[in-house]
Formats: structure tokens, C-alpha cells, sequence
């Protein structure tokens, strides 16, 4: 009998379905990331599920319109390709977030529309198949067992927190975030801050974009990341981020991805049917905030404190429940 | 924008052509209107565009079990109401935050579309065959849809409630600070609750537009409209963070996002990507004039 | 209200306190900042649920589920900050939730005219219809009153009103508080100016870290009595407050900052104006006057049309903050809750905010130097409760204020703009503030301080430029920085400049 | 033509000859390989017929696809033809298209109006049949098998015609021999990834997969890329039946990781030109098109695959 919590090890590499999360939930964790930071700033980057689908059909595509489509120095180039197209494009969020203050959510709509079209005028709108071993390794290798994609997500992580904890950077988010005009009083650089973390966002998703199309060895143009961004926000939020901006949580956003790919892929494993499963999926979100609301867990507590005094955080519950239902 | 389409495009300039920019939008004006009510409390309602389809199949599937239009329709209205009821209130209550309980009203009004049928169903209800076929006559050879007339009311109701009513202000005033409209003894729950519900309401209207435009119900209709309203909302000028903004600006961002729709079915030659090109470049320059406009304005 | 304990988390802000309000009495409730006075308020009203004791309203036990209720039941409330709603006019914020309506509809004529006439009462010369947020946050001030007064309540609460206004303001409003407590409407009332205690208060109720000190008749009390209730000891600094710590200006000295014809349309016509190290230049005007707008001239958070600067003597463009920042030029912004406190990070956090902002953010202050900075000011300042981890935005507004003024002095300026430094902040924070610019300048840091109230003004300038109707009227220094003279000025214009 | 003419209001610098046709045409989207093949194929076929295309492209809503048409009739087109993103909810403005007495032919979908002489005729590929041949290679190829035969299904888009159709069509076929069971089937959405990461949870919890039948070739290349990542051999331990047989698809066929695989045609663009012509010319055509299509083994792939052209 198999189970969900299984792990053994197959060709030099974990296996199993906790892994199958983190190694799905890799470019979930990274474009929410992202998104951490520019909703921290009181913005919103809609456009991450587009710069996904861009940079996956930049990279495919000038390996498979190269002369030598197998070799890693091709591969590089594209990797680095991809790369540099999604900073441009950040800054250009960046640009219209910043200089011209137009609204966060629509300036990212711009993007979000018009660059699936770009990505699709990449790749002549048809799915660019590549067959490029170093292409490939990005989400089939492993370092030490683990999944190459779990590595590289856990690394920009730490990157993160090690950034934002060892410089200014953080603290400098939130505080415009929490008050953009006291913020620019303070002399705080507000526009390049918010610059930065438009690009920093439009990097992640072109590296989850990454992972992504060497899953299947392939670019979609019109389907990679299609409503990437909502699951992106909505794992910010799952982490404890406000969408008014200001204080962040890195950690609870890595959380909030997680719950997400679980909650995925528990639907996929436990057989529940198509049909159902936005219901079920909407049920669960509703149910894990829910147990998160402080209004909700201080009524809980006003009852608990009758019969015992040790209420356990309910964030830590939300993995234990969406685990207890795979079998 | 609109004369350089007239320039382009011969028939572009026809007045039939502008009616049939308001006949093809109807619903995303009345679905605009509601949204911008929320959007002024500077909360979010994301579920519209699912709420428009769950309605459109609620309608759909009760004509085919036999029941009376005009009291499917009732049924749709009321549903739509107290959705955006139950939703209005978590987020009050339980201060969650609203972005979060549309979106699961999102997945679940769209979850409950295919859980009544997958397939789409058509309509062959009489009463909905005429209003959705009957053309208003203007005057010469212009005309408008019934669905036309009906966003007309909607939108003249919500400025007289918006303008003219305590609830009204109140929104306004949530929108600019809640903290303070609190302090001043408004009744915040009623208003932040009351957006919600008019929002349901409005989908569910604009649901029953889509129904009698479409005249099927199906479970992937109006995917993504949410972003067409808030789109519209934005560009008409409202602020997204709430206390400022007008329901006639929503009206003029729908037309917006239409215009662009019509120039480019006229463009009859854009592949598709360039097409979507077209769509972001169009609503870039647009932003970018609001943006303008409202500076100047401000200066 | 009885044995009132209200608690946030850890902190007891509040422990069985007993406030008792009379019909057709002024009563005032004292403490120092953070003491518990806004908070008490809030509780009456229903803003904070109570943790134990009782408030009974003419003898009936109430619990008001928010301010909504408490209003209802005919208690109107001016709270501390400013709680308006800045995107909507004027008229509209005195009459929100209760505006004219003719057959179900408001009224917007009858709108109009009825805040044309709240206004007039106060004698406040503004366009109704004129949106709130563009108006200074001491007009904002007093449309909360204008609004609070509208209403005709039983009871009227009005916590630091006076924070921002200038005398004839004050006068004003003493004016309308008379009229409504000869009516029989009880009248609570905070303030950190004691003068203006012992002119309108009846009796009063003092506050110390959370807990009740006493009731007295004002009439009973000295103010040095008073004082030392509130801070719980003998207070020699309020013998140095009659002490004018006045610098002579060292005029050989090339000025940090010096303007000419600086100016903004519609907001303030061409002004020249010098001030060298050391100097301490204050502006002085009505409400509305300019000063601000002035201030936020010199510091590049709005953009002049006209006019040069030159900062120690190069002539500089300042057209943002970071660019004066950079300058040398630190700005301590009057409205403290919209340009100034970051609400949700912490004391520390705060405090060392603009330093941080100057080194980048790659350069990040190391923890322990942090640490020190934190602890120094609020120790120096006596910021409470003395936790550089608490948030600032949970802080009384008196502490936030200081931490603001700590942000900008760990930066060690050379020239800080200082525009109503002492808003809110209770008496022996007043003098230690005081105290604190004036040693600044000593060291040669140049000063422009503006105030509203003109004491502290004439007493801490060593030159004072007169403001009034957004023109520069005058300026006067050494022997000429005097009250009567400067009041004159402000009065009838003098007509000596321009 | 069919009250072409009227208007005359073609697009500007047409130029070439008063007589040239006008074909209003509205596209789904572009929301797969197959998709651009056949939108492709639509322009080819136009340019080399000499018929001059407008097209439009819905971006998957039926509510751009009305107001393409509608603006198609304004323009007084002289055939318009379409592909419903969704069977209902066409009567109206196919009943404006009838009233401005312009021919409408559907392509690769249909509507379900009761009112067939709303469109001339429908051209395109027959889902449900599709399904069932899927399912009758499955039958014959387990044929004399012994005991049960596991089978995992990847699903399109839940709620999309081609979906419910294949999943109808092979259900149906399979349900001749009680050995053939469905013992999963989730939606994959018609795309790469999906079918990979719907595999992969498959392969976890159902340890005994015999075969897997996806309702596209893209999904069921994903999943093949799980198989072999789980350290079985596609097409060997996991026998694939695929629908479309777009020129990756082949390929793996032509590999052996994938077994059969039903066409669905794309090309469609010469065959309606065709009808496009005759119906202009308002000769009688017949009410259902079925395009020609095939199904591939390994051996037929590999000889069709040099001349695999999407
Ligand atoms: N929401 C809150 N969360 C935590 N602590 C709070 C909160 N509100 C007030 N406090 C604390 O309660 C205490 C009393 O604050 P309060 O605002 O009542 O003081 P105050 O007497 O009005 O002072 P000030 O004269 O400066 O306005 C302070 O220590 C303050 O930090
Ligand atoms: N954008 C604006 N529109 C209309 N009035 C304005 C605008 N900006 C400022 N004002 C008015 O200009 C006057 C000058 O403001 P300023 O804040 O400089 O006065 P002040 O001397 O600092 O007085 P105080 O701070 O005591 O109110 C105020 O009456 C203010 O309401
Ligand atoms: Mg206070
Ligand atoms: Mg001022």
C-alpha cells in the first residue's frame, strides 16, 4: 500500500509525494517570493504568471532555433537570455509603479496582457519542444538527492531572508509601505525601492518560469503560469502578509505556497473529480482563514479558557489537515 | 482614440457602432458599477466574473427544470445578493481581508458551475428569447438592447445612492478612513457589509444580462472578468485604495476597454498574440492619459 | 465611570480608574503622555471594550458597542488625532451621518448652508466645499470640533483640542465650551497646556501610569501642585522654563541656509530668509499663515517656483527630501500620524529610520548600534513605555512625537526644521524638548522652529519671522524678539516688509 | 454573391479585382499547438484561394466571438465562418448573421441550435468518435488479455466540448469489456505541466497503472516525462493512447513511448475554402463536414512524420 508520506530513493533522487510538493511547489514558492516583497510595498505584480510563460518561451526557443540545441553553452545563453528580458520587464513595472504612479494593479495588467502576446510572438504560438540535457537538468537533477528546483528555491529563500535580515532592505520595504509619504520625508528612496522589487519579482518568476518548461522539456506560451499570479497572492496572504502592505513574512509565505501545491496535489491524489475540486479548494482556503482569523481564534480562546489555557496556533495546523487527508 | 478609429476604419464612426459598444458591454457596466462600490471602501470583490457564470447556469439549469423566468430571475438577484451577504460579512466580522474571501468566492461560485453541469445549456425560454432578440428603436436606424436600458437604470441608481444617500457617503468615507469613519459614529458595518451585497447583486444582474446575451449557461463563461471590471473601475479614475472615485468614470473605463475590443475585431488582421499586444499597448495609453489628465487636474 | 482597568497585551494602560463628570461643568482630565487619558476616553465611548469596572450614564449601567452608540446616547467625542476623513470636503466631514435630507435624500444645499453656519459660530473662514485633506491639520483640528459642537450633546469630549491651535483659536473655542456648559452639557477636557486648564476647568481628574491620582476643584489646586500630581514628584524643570536659554547670533558666520525670494504659488509668496549655525529662527503667524508650507519649502518636500537656495553658501536645488537630506537639512514634519509615524514598525526601528535612510540600504546600522541609539533617546526624551520593540503606532501621542524628534537629532543635522515639535506633549516633555533645541544650537546645529504657541516661539528664537496671510511681514531679532511686538505684528501686519 | 456587394465596404487596399470573396473569420484563441496549426492552416488556405480573411481572434470568450461576428456583419462580409468556444447560446446573432443574408459555416465545433438552417454547414472533427476510436484500439488490443487492465485518464479542460466528448466516446467504447476499468481520471488542462504533475500524483497512488489515455497528445507527453522519472518506460510498462497527433506526439509515437494515437485534424483551412467558395456562390453543401482523419500507430507514424508539417 503506497503512501502519501513515502519517500524512497529512485535513480540517485528523492521520491515520493512530499517531494513531488516541493518539487512542484518550487516555482509557486519563488514567484510568491516575489510577490511578497512588492505587496510589502503596498504594490501588486500581476504580470508574474505572464513573465513565467515569457521567460520559458525566450529560453526554449533560442535553444531550439540554436545551431547546437543540445549544448549546455546554449542553454546557458537562454537561461541568461530569459533572465535579462524578465529584469527588463520588472523595471518597466517598475517604471510605471515608480516614475509615473500609475496604480500598481493595473500598471502589472499592462504587462500581464500584452506579454502572453509577446511570449506567443516568441514562440509563433506553438509549444516550443526542446531537447537539451543541461535544459533539462534544472528541474531533473539533483544535488545531494534533493531535487535541483527545491535546492534552488530554498537558496533564493535564504538569499531573502539573509538580505533582507542582514541589510536595510526590509526594514526600508515596510516603512514604505506602512507610510509611503513618511517614508519619502525620512528620505527614504522610495522609487528605487520600489524599482528593485518589481525587477527582484520579475526575476523569480522567470526562474520559476524556468523550472517550469524543463519540467516538460517544452514552452507553452499561451498556458505556462496562466493564473499563477492569484495562487502567488494567494499564498502571501495564506503566510500572514496584509495586502495593504508593510510588514511581510517570509516564512509564512514559503508556508502558504506549500499549503497550496498540498492542497493541489492531494486533490489530484485522492481521486476527488474535477468537477469538485475548486469547490473542495474553496472550502479549504475559506477554512484555513478561517482558523487564522484573529477575531475567530480570540473567540475560540474566550471559550477554550474555561477548560485549558494552551491553544495551539492554528497555522501550524493547516499542514497536519491537508496531510490527514491523503491516505 | 475613437476619431483616429473613425479615420481608419469607414464604418467605425457609425453611431450604430457606439451603441453597439454599450449593446456588447451592458454587463460590464452594471458589473463595473458594483465594483466600484466595493473598490471605493478600498476592499476588492474578485468573484464577479464566476458569479456572472454561476448565474448564468443557475438560470439556464432552472428554465430546464420547468421553472417560471421571472421567477428564476428573482432567484438569480436574490442569490447574488446574499452571496455577496455572506462574503460582505466574513470580511466585516471576521476581518478578513477581501481579497482573500472573493477569491474563495471565486473558486466556489466557479466550482459550483460545474457541479450543476458541466456541459453548457442552452435557452429556449420564450420570455428570455425576447428580451434577449428585441431591439429598442432610438430613432432612425439606430437601436439599443433591453440589457442597454437596464445597465442605464443601474448606473442612474447607483449615482443617486452614491451622491444623494447617508449609506453613500459613508462608503466614501470608509473608503478614505476607516479608522476615523468609525470615530465618527457612521455605520461602517452597513456600508463595508452593504458594497458586498450590491456587488453580488450586480453580478447576478450582470449575469442575467450575459444570459440574455448568450442565451446559454455555461460554466466557463466570463472567465477573467473580474479584471475586466476592476480594469474598468481603475481607469475610470477610482482609487484603488478606496474613497475616491465615480460611478460615471467606471462607465467611461468599460467604453474604454470596449473601444479597444472594437478596434481591433476592425483590425481584421492581427494574429492573436499581436492582438493581445494591441490590447495591453491600448490600455497602457489610456492609463497613461487618466494618469495625465488627473495630474493636471490635481496641479 | 468606575473602576476602569483596561489592559493591551502586557501593558496595563489602565487600572481601576474612577472618572466622575458632572452636567454644566468643565472637567479636565490630566497626566502625562501616556498616562492613560485617551484611552480612558476611548473606553467611555466604546472604542476599547472595558476589562472590569463600570460606566453608568445618569445612573444607568451602559456598555456602548462603539462610538456609534456612545454618540447615540449623547456623547460626542473629539479624539486626539485627527479622525476625519480627508477625501471628503469640509461641509460634508462636519455633517457626515446626519446630514440634511429632504425626502429621503441629502440635501446638498441645505448641506451647504448649514456648515457654512457650524463655521460661522466658530468664526472659521473656509469653503465648505473645499476638500479636507488640503487644509493644515490645525484647521482639520478644529472642523473636529466644529463637528463635535454640532451635535447638541449632553456630554462633550474633547481630547487634546487645543494641540495645534493658536491663541485666538483657543479663544474661540473657550468661547463655544462656556456657552455649552452654561447649557448644562458636561464638558471633558484634556490638554497639556496647563494655562488653559485653569482657565476653563471646573474641577479636574489627574491620571499617573494608568492609575488614578485624584479628583480636585481647580480652584483648590496650584499649578505646581498640579504639575507634580501628574508627574508624581517635584519638578525643578519647570523652574527653567522661565529661564530663555536665547544664544547670541554669531552673525560673522556664513548662513547654513539661506533663501531668496522662495516661494510656491498658492501656497506662499516670495520670502527671504537666513539662518546660520547656531541660530535659532522662528516663524511665527496664524493658522494658515505659511510657516508650514515655508518649512516644507526649505526641505524640498514640495517644489518652489521661485526662488534660490544656497546651503553654506552653494547653491543648491532641492527638489526632494533626500536631496535637503543630503544637504544636511532635517525636517520634523506637523502632522506627526500622516507624514511622520510608521506606524507598525517598532520604536527603534523609527528612531533610526532617516539615519538609515542616508547610509542606504546596504549599509545597515549594525543591531547593537541600534540598540544604543534607542535606548539613549528614550531614556533622554522619557519616551514610555520605554521598549524600543513596541510598536510606534501603539505608543500615546505625546511618545510618538518625541520618537519623531529622535529620528531627526541622531542624525546631527546642520540645519533642523522643526514645525510643532511640542504638539501634544505634556509639560515636563515640553521644557526637556525645549531644553534639547536649544542645546542643539549651542553645538551650531542652525534651527527653524515653529510653533503655535508663540511663548516658546519668542522664547527659544534668537530671530523671528513673522508670517501672516502666506507674505513674510517682518522680521525681528535680538531685542526686538518680544512678545507684545511680535503679536502686534501678527495682528496688523506692521507693514515694514516685503 | 449573397447580398455581398451591398456595403461595399471592403478594407481598404484590397485593390486586387472587385470579385474577391471576404471571409469573416473568428478563431477560439490560441490556446495550444493545435489551435495555431489550425488557425494557420484557415490564412494559408485563404491566401491561396485568393479569398481575403478577416480574422478575429476571441481570446477563449464567446462574448468576443458574438462581437466579432456582429462586427463581422456590419462589415457586410461575404461568408463568415467560426469556431464556437462553447456549443450554446448562438441563435441570435447567428439569426442577425441570416437576416443580413450572410452564409455562416462553423468549423471544428458545433452549436446546438434546433434551428439548423442558421448556419450552412459544419465543418470539423467528431470528438465523441474520437473517444470511442481511442477505446476500440484499447478493446482489441487487450483482447484475450487476461484479468483486469487498470487505466488512468487525463482529462481537457473541465467543462470544455472536446473534453466531455472523448471522455464520453471512450467510456462508452471500453465498457464492452468489463476487464477495462478507469480507475482515475483528473483534468490536466490540456497542457504539458498538467499532465506531468497529475501523472506524477497517479503514479504515487496507484502503484498498477496498465494505461493511461489522455485527451491530448501534450498531456500526455507530461506525463510521459512522469513515467519516466518514476523509472518506467513509457509506452512499455504504461501503455499511452493519445488524441490529435501534433508533430511531438508523433514523434514519441514514432519512439514507442506513446502507442496510438487518434488524429484530430487541424489543417482544415483548404476544405473550407472549398465550401467557403460554394456557399458563396450559393450552391447546396452538405450539412455536416467531417474532416479526414486518421489514427497512428507506431509504424504509421514513422512514415508520416517526415511529412508532419505542425
Ligand atoms: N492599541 C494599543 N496597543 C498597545 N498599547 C496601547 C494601545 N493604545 C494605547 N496603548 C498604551 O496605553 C498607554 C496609555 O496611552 P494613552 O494614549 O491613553 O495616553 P495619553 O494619556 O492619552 O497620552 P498623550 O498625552 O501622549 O496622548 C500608553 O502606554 C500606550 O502605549
Ligand atoms: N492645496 C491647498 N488647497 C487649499 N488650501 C490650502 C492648500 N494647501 C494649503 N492650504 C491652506 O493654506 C494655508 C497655509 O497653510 P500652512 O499649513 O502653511 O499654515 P501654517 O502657518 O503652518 O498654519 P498651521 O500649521 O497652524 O495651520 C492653510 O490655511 C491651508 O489650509
Ligand atoms: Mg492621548
Ligand atoms: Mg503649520
Amino acid at each position: 500500500m503506497p503512501s502519501f508520506f513515502a519517500v524512497r530513493l529512485q535513480d540517485g533522487r528523492l521520491y515520493g509525494s512530499l517531494i513531488d510538493i516541493l518539487h512542484n511547489g518550487a516555482p509557486l514558492a519563488l514567484a510568491a517570493l516575489g510577490m511578497t516583497l512588492v505587496i510589502a510595498t503596498r504594490g501588486i505584480d500581476l504580470s508574474v504568471g505572464t513573465v513565467v510563460a515569457i521567460s520559458g518561451a525566450v529560453a526554449c526557443t533560442w535553444i531550439a532555433s540554436s545551431p547546437d540545441p543540445a549544448s549546455p553553452g546554449t542553454a546557458l545563453t537562454g537561461i541568461g537570455l530569459a533572465l535579462a528580458l524578465a529584469a527588463a520587464l520588472g523595471a518597466w513595472n517598475g517604471f510605471l509603479v515608480a516614475r509615473l504612479g500609475i496604480q500598481p494593479i493595473i500598471a502589472t495588467l499592462v504587462l500581464m496582457t500584452a506579454g502572453r502576446g509577446l511570449a506567443q510572438l516568441v514562440t509563433d504560438g506553438q509549444i516550443i519542444t526542446v531537447n537539451n540535457g543541461f535544459f533539462a537538468g534544472i528541474s531533473g537533477s539533483a544535488l545531494l538527492a534533493v531535487p535541483l528546483t527545491v535546492v534552488v528555491a530554498a537558496a533564493v529563500y535564504a538569499l531573502v531572508a539573509l538580505v533582507t535580515r542582514r541589510t536595510a532592505l526590509g526594514t526600508l520595504v515596510e516603512a514604505v509601505g506602512i507610510n509611503p509619504e513618511a517614508s519619502r520625508l525620512a528620505g527614504v528612496r522610495s522609487q528605487s525601492i520600489v524599482w528593485t522589487v518589481y525587477v527582484f519579482a520579475a526575476l523569480c518568476a522567470a526562474v520559476a518560469g524556468l523550472m517550469i518548461s524543463s519540467n516538460v522539456n517544452a514552452a507553452d506560451a499561451n498556458n505556462a503560469g496562466l493564473w499563477l499570479e492569484l495562487d502567488a497572492i494567494l499564498a502571501v496572504v495564506i503566510g500572514g502578509t496584509s495586502l495593504a502592505g508593510g510588514r511581510y513574512s517570509i516564512a509564512g509565505t514559503l508556508l502558504g505556497a506549500l499549503t497550496i501545491q498540498t492542497l493541489t496535489t492531494t486533490i489530484y491524489s485522492v481521486g476527488i473529480p474535477p468537477e469538485v475540486s475548486l469547490v473542495f479548494k474553496a472550502l479549504v482556503v475559506i477554512l484555513v482563514f478561517l482558523a487564522q482569523a484573529p477575531k475567530v481564534r480570540a473567540l475560540m480562546r474566550r471559550r477554550r479558557r474555561r477548560r485549558d489555557d494552551a491553544p495551539p496556533p492554528a497555522a501550524t495546523a493547516v499542514p497536519a489537515e491537508t496531510a490527514g487527508s491523503g491516505r | 482614440m475613437f476619431a483616429g478609429g473613425g479615420l481608419r476604419y469607414e464604418s467605425f464612426a457609425s453611431g450604430q457602432v457606439l451603441l453597439n459598444l454599450l449593446i456588447d458591454n451592458s454587463f460590464l457596466v452594471v458589473l463595473a458599477v458594483g465594483m466600484t462600490f466595493v473598490i471605493l471602501t478600498g476592499g476588492i470583490d474578485l468573484s464577479v466574473g464566476s458569479v456572472v457564470a454561476l448565474s448564468t447556469m443557475v438560470a439556464a439549469a432552472l428554465l430546464r427544470a420547468g421553472w417560471s423566468p421571472v421567477l428564476v430571475m428573482l432567484v438569480v438577484l436574490v442569490g447574488g445578493a446574499v452571496f455577496g451577504l455572506a462574503m460582505g460579512a466574513v470580511i466585516h466580522y471576521l476581518e478578513i481581508q477581501p481579497f482573500i474571501v472573493t477569491l474563495a468566492g471565486m473558486f466556489l461560485a466557479r466550482g459550483l458551475c460545474y457541479v450543476i453541469d458541466l456541459e453548457s445549456i442552452p435557452i429556449d425560454d420564450p420570455l428570455f428569447r425576447t428580451i434577449a432578440q428585441t431591439a429598442v428603436p432610438l430613432g432612425g436606424e439606430l437601436f439599443v438592447s433591453p440589457s442597454v436600458l437596464v445597465a442605464t437604470v443601474v448606473v442612474a441608481i447607483a449615482v443617486y445612492v452614491l451622491h444623494l444617500t447617508r449609506f453613500g457617503r459613508t462608503v466614501y468615507a470608509v473608503g478614505g478612513n476607516p479608522q476615523s469613519a468609525m470615530l465618527m459614529g457612521l455605520r461602517v458595518a452597513q456600508a463595508r457589509v452593504g458594497v458586498y451585497v450590491i456587488s453580488g447583486a450586480c453580478s447576478a444582474l450582470a449575469g442575467l444580462l450575459f444570459t440574455f446575451y448568450m442565451l446559454s449557461g455555461y460554466s466557463l463563461h466570463a472567465v477573467g472578468m473580474e479584471l475586466d471590471a476592476i480594469a474598468a473601475v481603475v481607469i475610470g479614475g477610482t482609487l484603488l485604495t478606496g474613497g475616491s472615485g465615480f460611478v460615471l468614470g467606471s462607465v467611461l473605463g468599460v467604453l474604454v476597454l470596449g473601444t479597444i475590443q472594437t478596434i481591433l475585431s476592425f483590425e481584421g488582421t492581427l494574429s492573436s498574440w499581436w492582438s493581445r499586444i494591441v490590447i495591453g499597448l491600448l490600455l497602457l495609453v489610456f492609463v497613461v492619459l487618466q494618469r495625465v489628465l488627473a495630474r493636471r487636474g490635481v496641479a | 465611570m468606575t473602576g476602569i482597568s483596561v489592559a493591551f497585551g502586557p501593558v496595563q494602560a489602565l487600572q481601576s480608574v474612577d472618572l466622575r463628570l458632572h452636567p454644566g461643568e468643565v472637567h479636565a482630565l490630566m497626566g502625562e503622555n501616556g498616562a492613560g487619558k485617551s484611552t480612558l476616553i476611548k473606553t467611555l465611548t466604546g472604542v476599547h471594550p472595558v476589562d472590569a469596572g463600570e460606566i453608568r450614564v445618569r445612573g444607568e449601567p451602559v456598555a456602548f458597542a462603539g462610538p456609534a452608540a456612545a454618540q447615540a446616547a449623547g456623547i460626542s467625542t473629539v479624539y486626539q488625532e485627527v479622525n476625519l476623513c480627508p477625501n471628503l470636503s469640509v461641509g460634508e466631514n462636519l455633517l457626515l451621518g446626519r446630514e440634511p435630507r429632504r425626502a429621503g435624500r441629502i440635501d446638498w444645499r441645505g448641506v451647504r448652508r448649514r456648515a457654512a453656519e457650524v463655521l460661522g459660530r466658530l468664526h472659521l473662514d473656509v469653503d465648505p466645499s473645499s476638500p479636507l485633506g488640503a487644509h493644515s491639520i490645525a484647521l482639520q483640528q478644529l472642523v473636529a470640533i466644529a463637528r463635535a459642537v454640532e451635535v447638541e450633546a449632553r456630554v462633550l469630549v474633547l481630547d487634546e483640542p487645543t494641540s495645534s491651535l493658536d491663541a485666538s483659536e483657543v479663544a474661540e473655542l473657550f468661547r463655544v465650551v462656556r456657552r455649552l456648559r452654561e447649557s448644562g452639557v458636561a464638558i471633558l477636557f484634556v490638554s497639556h497646556f496647563i494655562e488653559q486648564v485653569f482657565e476653563i476647568s471646573d474641577r479636574m481628574t489627574v491620571l499617573r501610569n494608568g492609575r488614578l491620582v485624584g479628583e480636585y476643584a481647580t480652584a483648590d489646586i496650584s499649578r505646581r501642585q498640579l504639575v507634580s500630581a501628574m508627574v508624581g514628584r517635584e519638578l525643578e524643570v519647570l523652574e527653567q522654563l522661565d529661564r530663555a536659554p536665547a544664544e547670541p547670533a554669531a552673525d560673522a558666520e556664513p548662513p547654513v541656509l539661506a533663501a531668496t525670494g522662495l516661494g510656491r504659488r498658492g501656497a506662499i509668496e516670495p520670502v527671504d530668509l537666513a539662518v546660520r549655525p547656531g541660530e535659532v529662527v522662528g516663524l511665527a503667524g496664524l493658522l494658515g499663515s505659511g510657516r508650514t508650507e515655508l518649512a516644507r519649502l526649505l526641505f524640498g518636500a514640495d517644489r518652489a517656483d521661485t526662488g534660490e537656495l544656497t546651503v553654506g553658501g552653494r547653491p543648491v536645488r532641492l527638489r526632494t527630501p533626500r536631496a535637503a537630506i543630503d544637504a544636511g537639512i532635517a525636517f520634523s514634519p506637523e502632522d506627526r500620524k500622516a507624514e511622520g509615524v510608521v506606524a507598525d514598525l517598532s520604536v527603534r526601528a523609527n528612531i533610526v529610520l532617516a539615519m538609515q535612510a542616508s547610509r542606504g540600504w546596504m549599509r545597515r546600522i549594525p543591531r547593537r548600534k541600534q540598540d544604543e541609539l534607542a535606548r539613549r533617546w528614550i531614556e533622554l526624551l522619557d519616551i514610555r513605555p520605554a521598549d524600543p520593540d513596541a510598536l510606534l503606532g501603539n505608543l500615546s501621542g505625546g511618545n510618538q512625537q518625541k520618537v519623531l524628534l529622535a529620528r531627526w537629532l541622531i542624525t546631527q543635522p546642520r540645519l533642523l526644521i522643526l514645525d510643532e515639535p511640542t504638539r501634544g506633549i505634556d509639560v515636563g516633555a515640553k521644557a526637556q524638548i525645549q531644553a534639547l533645541v536649544a542645546e542643539q544650537a549651542r553645538e551650531g546645529t542652525a534651527v527653524v522652529f515653529i510653533s503655535a504657541e508663540l511663548d516658546e516661539v519668542v522664547r527659544l528664537s534668537d530671530r523671528v519671522l513673522v508670517l501672516r496671510d502666506r507674505r513674510p511681514v517682518a522680521q525681528l531679532a535680538g531685542e526686538d524678539v518680544e512678545l507684545d511686538r511680535v503679536m502686534e505684528l501678527i495682528a496688523t501686519g506692521g507693514g515694514a516688509r516685503a | 454573391g449573397g447580398g455581398g456587394g451591398g456595403g461595399g465596404a471592403t478594407a481598404p487596399g484590397a485593390g486586387a479585382g472587385g470579385e474577391a470573396l471576404t471571409l469573416g473569420f473568428s478563431q477560439v484563441g490560441a490556446e495550444s499547438g493545435w489551435r495555431t496549426a489550425n488557425t494557420k492552416s484557415v490564412q494559408d488556405a485563404a491566401g491561396a484561394a485568393g479569398i481575403e480573411l478577416q480574422f478575429s481572434d476571441a481570446q477563449q470568450k464567446q462574448e468576443n466571438q458574438i462581437k466579432a461576428i456582429r462586427s463581422f456583419i456590419q462589415q457586410r462580409v461575404d461568408v463568415i465562418a467560426f469556431s464556437p468556444v462553447v456549443e450554446s447560446g448562438w441563435d441570435t446573432v447567428l439569426m442577425e448573421a441570416k437576416r443580413a443574408n450572410i452564409p455562416v459555416i462553423l468549423t471544428d465545433r458545433a452549436v446546438d441550435s434546433t434551428d439548423t438552417t442558421l448556419y450552412k454547414t459544419f465543418l470539423g472533427s467528431d470528438f465523441v468518435e474520437e473517444g470511442r476510436k481511442a477505446g476500440q484500439w484499447l478493446v482489441e488490443d487487450t483482447a484475450g488479455g487476461s484479468g483486469p487492465v487498470n487505466i488512468v485518464e487525463l482529462q481537457g479542460t473541465t467543462g470544455s466540448a472536446p473534453a466531455i466528448d472523448r471522455q464520453e466516446g471512450f467510456a462508452e467504447t471500453i465498457a464492452q469489456n468489463p476487464d477495462l476499468k478507469v480507475i482515475a481520471s483528473q483534468t490536466g488542462d490540456f497542457t504539458r505541466s498538467g499532465g506531468r504533475q497529475v501523472m506524477e500524483a497517479f503514479l504515487k497512488t496507484h502503484p498498477d497503472i496498465d494505461v493511461l489515455y489522455a485527451h491530448n497528445d501534450d498531456m500526455g507527453l507530461g506525463a510521459i516525462e512522469a513515467i519516466e522519472a518514476a523509472g518506467k518506460v513509457p509506452g512499455t510498462d504504461i501503455k499511452i493512447i493519445t488524441v490529435d497527433a501534433v508533430k511531438d506526439g508523433m514523434q514519441a509515437l514514432a519512439d514507442g513511448k506513446i502507442n496510438y494515437i487518434v488524429e484530430c485534424n487541424p489543417l482544415l483551412g483548404p476544405q473550407l475554402m472549398d465550401l467557403v467558395k460554394k456557399v458563396a456562390a450559393g450552391e447546396e453543401v452538405p450539412q455536416r463536414v467531417v474532416t479526414e482523419e486518421t489514427t497512428f500507430d507506431t509504424a504509421a507514424a514513422k512514415a508520416a512524420l517526415p511529412s508532419r508539417q505542425y
